[in-house]
């Protein structure tokens, strides 16, 4: 609710008193990646290692993946620090999981940066470089009613379930729609960022519902295999699409039906955290959380963002050449 | 009935127990909604289908034969990153593509063949282990990225509907399957897969070549799974390097409910193709009918268990293992 | 004194198989002190009712009585407890545990005071028990060896030992003698003889009849699961036996031909230090004596391309050498094995007849990997009815029928490739006389057929009845070799049992 | 119980023929592991680190123990990951962050673990299905219940859950202390008990082991619910590790448990094996993936190298000679 994330916006601005980290270069950057099969992380992990390349005084950018497994990512951070890195940036599998870990990562005089996750005010989070799922939920959700002209029937499509996202997402709509009571949610459904069982799922939303006028999708690797479906079915007309976000995938689905657009999810997350954690080194004062956020891609300014030529599985991103993946 | 006739009745039963399952489901599915008796919504199950169901034709040619292959999701995710890369975007590209990418899934399963026959390991854990050697293949490959284009046309044309009805890729589907079944009952191969799963030492008493059939079933089993990585791909695109991830415990609860067995020598590819309808008919009935997600998974468990369950009893009933 | 109510009684007993009646309403009743027999062709419904009695399997209609009394409903552990011992036909051991553990398998005795509460098993009293046990009985074991590491007639041993564990009043012995040698059938049969004195009921299903007339007190018959009749074994015949099992005479048996001429055929056998020679011509059926365990299995197995690395067997024929070092190189070659231990690695039991018949000639009936299906049943047909298969159809599956019936099918298998060298390891094993003889009519016909066979047995008369020569093996050596016109039973199993050296040198 | 091959020949041939890789396999690949992590790599050898290894392998290692039971008994057990996932979730939200809740909840939560497994045990007798098949149903039964529960990450560990799972005695782990009281009496058990006599033998040869007496549908029975329980009791020590009831916590840990404890040479067609081996397989998986983790190597080819070293390893483990089967 709002006074919530008025206390968080509050907690964001704080100062961090970066004296007790201290620390003279050589630097040593470990990054414990909750998951590292996906897209979006491989692009935000380029991000830290382009941000890396620019500072001399960092010796070595060392990652660790946790194939999602949050025991996993405990483990690998305590190996992380034995093997004396100075920084630590991470992305979780489950916030409240590594918790411990992360405290432990900053008794033993390691700052902890959250990369590209939702604010987490925690003691053994130091600063934060974070993407709010809340809010981007809301932007879609809102943006999704404008649309809609405030009323009509919509479907939900959200990530793997317990996940931080999906439980974000559906509680900033469901908080959107207290403002739209002509809107009604169908139902909420769970195709875990995997564009072939949103679609199979969609194709049997479409059996189950006669009309479905909007869908909610943040994800755009999601929303490609829900318009699919609705394509094949032949009712693409009927329905509006939600923003996703600046998944290729999805903008490329976007530049040819000018629809939709994208509320952005940058993995420019990753670059900021680099920066804060350097700041942070050196002593300089940060604050607890930079939100990162890009503008709004709307359908018709899409062109600028769209790789025609990039794999659907792709980021637009400001990355140079030599730091972007492989095609 | 004369017990005689009781026998066979029961025997007949006990053979076909998964289509009764299958049939079962439909009615129910037909009381609950009528998209059931809708052709256009069940070919489009069947499309659905095809990935999984393809990869268990080959999977049950290996589980016949007495062994299983736990490293087809993996060979799926591997060879749909694999198939778009080489595709590149370029029409030109579509045939060479598919080729090599059936050769890719094709060495995968030759090399978990070579290491069943020569060894005495079992592959259930064997191909596991190969599992996350491909799946960690995968990711070296892309990068982490799944990259690679799809050939203009391609997708099109595999989700188009002859007549506006039969999709393309259900005939795909169907088509394999049929040549599944084909080369399983009439050729010597399938027969040397029963005999091998019944009694490996006595097809080796018999002079029938195990090693080498086992190596062909496993290579058969990562074509089928290639196969089927590409039909993923004709379905929905690539969106991630793990896209394969999991399929394999659907293949297997598909291939199992359709009578074919873990001991092997028994079974086959027409129950397997009609687990997998049973399955995917189930999950899109939870889905139908509006169950919440959770409850979506317990159904399925329970449909999973009492399948099995049905099947097992119907076999006792025969006084058969 | 004369015990008013028997030990044993069964009325109307009887079992039904999906389609099959395996005992249909069969009356018993035996004594205390007393050796009762049961025999009759394969798929009588012997082991039916022991199986039965043992608690293994459940009765269809009928009842059991002890002591007169009904014994209700019995599980494996109940008749145990009730006082059934039992050696079933069927291997009945749990293959990675001792011997000392498979002894007292279910019955394990627990240590004394708290330990016993948690189920602690004495696990020194077991092994010293075990061997008390097996010393008593001349069983020559070691209580700590694994079960799998055993000889067939060592694992037949160690169930012999179970079931003579703790306190039985009833022991059944389902065809024990079918893999002992004969010291220790003697053995055996001395212990037989020890635990009818202590008022033991013995009951006793045996395919060698001569055998079942020297033990046996009582003998009953049973015939397609049904009783025929139950008589004092003293006023008893063979060939009266026979009569009643199978409803006519035993047929008389060909005189054995003569030795054979040259030797066109050589096999080289070699087996560590150990090296030996067997001549055969085509036509010619050749007898391989010996005790169990005296290396014949091995020296088959390896002419057929599946030795096991320490056996080697090379062929010549007519001075050509000829390899076969697998199991498919020794089919190309024509040599075909026929196993001594169907169920390991003789049938696939899960499938249906045809199949099992045609497992190794598919070739015979592809063209282009395709199976030409007719073709393949016909022949398949035709065959298993020359043969006098009983069976219902070629799709029923091959494990439900009779031992004998089985042993016709893997039997048929080999015919089928039309072998030039047929080994065959204990063909009648197991089968009744009716088929004992339909099996000797099939190989004489094949040996006229120019097909030379080497034959192994543990049963004498068998190689006396069949062959021209009889190879004789001891300790894994070829010790002698014997022409059959001019041996006599005594001769073999001198040879074969380590009397006077014999004569054949083994060198090379 | 060593497992010797026939008896006879002398040569040195023979003794390396007679080393049975599937009982000695999985020490010497500890001891080359250990070995040269300990000769390559200066922070392996920080007290601190073998504590983390030790630390890491400790769930695991509860699960590989109950796993063991299963498999011994000729069974599998797919549910365990998510048994373990609903116990973490469930006592977190249970406990909350108070101390004394923890013994009533954990005790609650081993019953729960127990009474899962002991509903396979009984589904598995009352049915004729492939224990795989059961319990690969019960993982997505499981997941539902874990989901109906909660969609998010609930509660939290208290103070002694987290002390059991991440606190030392004199340097050396709780959670490790416990595993190894846990396997002390699990190995005893199969050992030294007649339920363990007959557990192996169900594994052995189900058909004869009934024919001799054996209550085979109650030791199956057993074995699942000792499987359960180990999942409660690794449940308890994953909450106080992770301090919070997170739902997918237990996801994947099944498929690990089975390949540790066929690492440790336990036969997948039962009847052959032991626990204490099965937790050696268990601390080498943990080793490997901190060699991995100190050596720097890329998160993608650890992937590809986990698999090659699970392939090589089972290979190098196989049974001396096929089982008669
Ligand atoms: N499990 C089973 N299922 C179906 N039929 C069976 C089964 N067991 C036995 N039979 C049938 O019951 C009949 C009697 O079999 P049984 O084993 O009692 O014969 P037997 O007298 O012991 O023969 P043998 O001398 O060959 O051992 C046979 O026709 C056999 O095929
Ligand atoms: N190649 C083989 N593969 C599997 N088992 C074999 C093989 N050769 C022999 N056996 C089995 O091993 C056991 C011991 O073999 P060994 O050579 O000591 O005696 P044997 O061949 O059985 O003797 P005999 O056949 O004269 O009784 C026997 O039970 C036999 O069935
Ligand atoms: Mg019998
Ligand atoms: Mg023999």
């Amino acid at each position: 609710d709002q006074a919530a994330r008025d206390a968080q916006d509050k907690a964001a601005a704080e100062t961090v008193d970066t004296s007790r980290f201290k620390e003279e270069p050589p630097y040593k950057i470990g990054v414990s990646a909750g998951y590292l099969s996906n897209s979006w992380v491989v692009f935000a992990l380029q991000h830290i290692r382009w941000e890396a390349s620019k500072h001399p005084e960092v010796e070595e950018v060392i990652v660790t993946d946790a194939a999602f497994n949050p025991a996993k990512q405990v483990s690998d951070i305590e190996d992380l620090l034995r093997q004396d890195i100075d920084l630590l940036l991470y992305w979780p599998v489950d916030d409240a999981a590594i918790a411990d870990v992360l405290q432990r990562a900053v008794d033993a005089g390691v700052p902890t940066i959250n990369t590209g996750g939702g604010f987490t005010d925690s003691p053994g989070t130091i600063a934060n470089a974070y993407i709010s799922q809340w809010s981007l939920g809301e932007d879609v959700a809102r943006r999704l009613m404008e649309d809609l002209d405030g009323k009509g029937k919509i479907i939900a499509m959200l990530p793997i379930a317990g996940t931080t996202a999906a439980v974000d997402q559906l509680d900033a709509l469901k908080t959107v729609l207290k403002e739209y009571p002509e809107v009604e949610l169908l139902t909420a459904e769970y195709g875990d960022w995997n564009r072939a069982k949103a679609k199979q799922i969609t194709e049997n939303l479409l059996q189950r519902y006669p009309r479905i006028d909007g869908v909610f999708s943040p994800a755009g690797q999601m929303s490609i295999g829900v318009a699919e479906a609705f394509e094949e079915a032949g009712r693409l007309d009927e329905v509006t699409m939600s923003p996703g976000d600046e998944y290729n995938g999805w903008l490329k689905w976007v530049a040819e039906h000018r629809q939709g657009g994208a509320v952005t999810f940058p993995t420019r997350a990753g670059q900021v955290a680099v920066q804060k954690g350097l700041k942070i080194l050196k002593g300089e004062p940060v604050t607890r959380g930079t939100a990162v956020k890009d503008p709004f891609i709307s359908p018709e300014n899409v062109d600028a963002h769209v790789d025609m030529e990039a794999p659907d599985d792709w980021w637009a991103s400001e990355l140079p050449p030599e730091f972007l993946p492989e095609r | 009935m004369t017990p005689e006739a009781r026998a066979r009745l029961d025997r007949l039963l006990a053979a076909n127990a998964i289509f009764l399952a299958l049939i079962a489901v439909w009615l129910v599915g037909a009381a609950v909604s009528d998209a059931f008796l809708m052709p256009n919504y069940l070919f489009n199950v069947v499309r659905q289908i095809a990935p999984v169901g393809i990869a268990a034709i080959g999977v049950t040619y290996v589980m016949i034969l007495g062994g299983v292959d736990l490293s087809i999701g993996a060979v799926i995710s591997l060879t749909a990153v694999f198939c778009a890369v080489q595709m590149d975007g370029d029409a030109a590209n579509t045939l060479p593509a598919i080729l090599l990418t059936c050769l890719v899934g094709m060495a995968i399963g030759a090399i978990n063949g070579a290491l069943v026959a020569f060894s005495r390991v079992t592959p259930f854990i064997l191909t596991l282990g190969t599992a996350v050697a491909v799946y960690g293949l995968t990711q070296i490959y892309s990068g982490g990225t799944a990259r690679g284009e799809v050939a203009p046309g391609f997708r099109d044309l595999a989700n188009t509907r002859l007549d506006g009805l039969v999709p393309v890729l259900a005939i795909v589907f169907v088509a394999l399957a049929a040549l599944g079944l084909a080369v399983q009952k009439t050729t010597s191969f399938g027969r040397r897969l029963f005999l091998i799963g019944s009694n490996p030492q006595a097809a080796l008493l018999s002079g029938l070549p195990v090693r080498r059939t086992t190596v062909i079933a496993y290579a058969v089993s990562g074509l089928f799974g290639a196969l089927g990585g590409i039909a993923l791909l004709a379905r929905s695109g690539v969106s991630s390097t793990s896209a394969g991830q999991g399929l394999e415990f659907q293949v297997l609860a598909a291939v199992v409910l359709g009578g074919t067995t873990f001991e092997g020598g028994r079974g086959g590819i027409a129950g397997t193709v009609a687990g997998v309808l049973v399955l995917v008919m189930a999950f899109n009935l939870v889905n139908i009918v509006g169950l919440d997600y959770h409850l979506q998974l317990v159904v399925m468990g329970a449909i999973i268990i009492l399948a099995s369950a049905l099947y097992g009893h119907l076999q006792a009933r025969t006084g058969r293992a | 004194m004369q015990p008013a109510t028997p030990l044993l009684e069964v009325r109307a007993l009887a079992r039904h198989y999906a389609g099959v009646a395996a005992l249909r309403g069969v009356d018993l009743s035996a004594v205390a002190g007393e050796v009762h027999a049961v025999v009759g062709a394969n798929g009588a419904g012997k082991s039916t009712l022991m199986n039965l009695l043992s608690g293994t399997v459940a009765p269809s209609a009928g009842e059991i009585l002890i002591d007169g009394r009904p014994a209700g409903p019995l599980t494996p552990a109940l008749a145990r407890e009730i006082g059934i011992a039992t050696v079933y036909q069927e291997f009945s051991l749990v293959p990675q545990l001792t011997v000392a553990r498979n002894v007292f398998l279910g019955r394990e005795p627990l240590k004394a005071g708290t330990a016993r509460r948690l189920g602690a098993v004495d696990e020194a009293r077991m092994v010293a028990d075990t061997a008390a046990l097996l010393q008593r009985h001349h069983l020559a074991l070691d209580p700590q060896s694994v079960v799998e590491g055993l000889s067939v007639a060592q694992q037949q041993m160690v169930e012999l030992a179970r079931a003579l564990a703790g306190s039985s009043r009833v022991l059944i012995l389902d065809e024990p003698t079918a893999v002992l040698s004969l010291a220790e059938q003697r053995n055996l049969f001395e212990i037989i003889a020890r635990l009818k004195a202590d008022g033991l009921l013995i009951l006793y299903v045996s395919h060698r009849l001569e055998e079942v007339l020297e033990v046996a007190d009582r003998v009953t018959v049973l015939r397609d699961g049904a009783l025929v009749a139950t008589r004092p074994a003293a006023g008893l015949d063979l060939e009266e036996l026979v009569t009643l099992m199978v409803g006519e005479t035993g047929r008389h048996r060909a005189p054995p031909r003569p030795a054979g001429g040259e030797g066109r055929i050589e096999l080289h056998y070699r087996r560590g230090d150990a090296e030996g020679r067997i001549r055969l011509d085509p036509g010619e059926i050749v007898g391989l004596g010996g005790l169990v365990g005296a290396g014949r299995t091995s020296l088959g197995r390896a002419l057929c391309g599946l030795g096991r690395g320490d056996t080697e067997v090379s062929v010549r024929w007519d001075g050509e050498t000829i390899q076969c070092n697998s199991p498919a190189a020794a089919m190309r070659a024509g040599f075909v094995y026929l196993t001594e231990d169907r169920k390991r690695d003789g049938l696939f039991a899960n499938l249906d007849i045809l199949t099992n018949t045609s497992a190794a000639a598919l070739s015979q009936f592809a063209r282009a990997g395709f199976l030409n299906r007719r073709r393949e049943r016909r022949q398949c047909s035709e065959l298993l009815q020359r043969m006098r298969l009983a069976a219902r159809s070629l799709d029923m599956p091959v494990d439900q029928l009779s031992g004998g019936n089985q042993q016709k099918v893997v039997f048929g298998r080999a015919l089928l490739r039309g072998p030039r060298l047929l080994v065959c390891d204990e063909p009648t094993r197991g089968v009744d006389i009716g088929a004992k003889a339909e099996i000797y009519d099939l190989l004489e016909e094949l040996a006229g057929q120019g097909v030379a066979v080497l034959v192994i047995s543990s049963e004498i008369e068998e190689l006396l009845a069949l062959t021209s020569r009889i190879v004789v093996m001891r300790d894994r050596r070829i010790v002698t070799e014997l022409p059959t016109a001019e041996t006599d039973e005594a001769a073999v199993l001198l040879a074969a049992s380590g009397g006077p050296e014999g004569q054949m040198e083994t060198k090379q | 119980m060593a497992l010797a091959g026939r008896s006879g020949a002398a040569a040195p041939l023979a003794v390396l023929r007679r080393l049975d890789l599937s009982v000695t396999g999985i020490w010497i690949l500890l001891a080359v592991v250990i070995a040269l992590a300990a000769i390559g790599l200066p922070q392996f050898r920080e007290p601190e680190n073998l504590a983390n290894i030790v630390r890491q392998s400790t769930v695991l290692g509860m699960l590989a123990i109950g796993q063991t039971f299963v498999i011994l008994a000729g069974l599998i057990d797919l549910s365990v990951g998510m048994a373990t996932g609903l116990v973490v979730v469930l006592t977190c939200a249970l406990v909350d962050g108070e101390a004394a809740m923890t013994l009533p909840v954990a005790i609650l939560m081993l019953l729960l673990g127990a009474g899962i497994g002991a509903v396979n045990g009984l589904l598995a007798n009352l049915f004729r299905i492939h224990p795989l098949i059961l319990t690969f149903g019960m993982l997505f039964i499981l997941q539902g219940a874990i989901f109906t529960y909660a969609d998010r990450s609930v509660g939290r560990a208290s103070e002694p859950l987290q002390t059991l799972a991440n606190g030392d005695i004199l340097g050396i782990p709780i959670a490790g202390i416990a595993v190894l009281v846990v396997l002390a009496g699990a190995h005893l058990l199969i050992t030294r008990t007649r339920f363990g006599h007959h557990l192996v033998a169900v594994g052995g040869h189900a058909e004869n082991a009934r024919r001799a007496g054996v209550n085979v549908a109650r030791i199956r029975f057993l074995a699942f619910t000792l499987s359960g329980l180990s999942a409660g009791l690794a449940g308890l020590i994953l909450a106080g590790r992770l301090g919070t009831g997170y739902p997918l916590a237990g996801t994947g840990l099944e498929l690990d448990a089975i390949v540790a404890v066929v690492l440790g040479g336990t036969a997948l067609s039962g009847g052959r094996g032991s626990v204490i081996r099965s937790v050696a397989g268990v601390l080498v998986l943990s080793l490997a993936s901190n060699l991995l983790n100190l050596l720097e190597v890329s998160a993608f080819v650890q992937t590809f190298t986990k698999g090659l070293i699970v392939v090589a390893v089972i290979l190098a483990n196989q049974p001396r000679r096929a089982a008669a089967s």
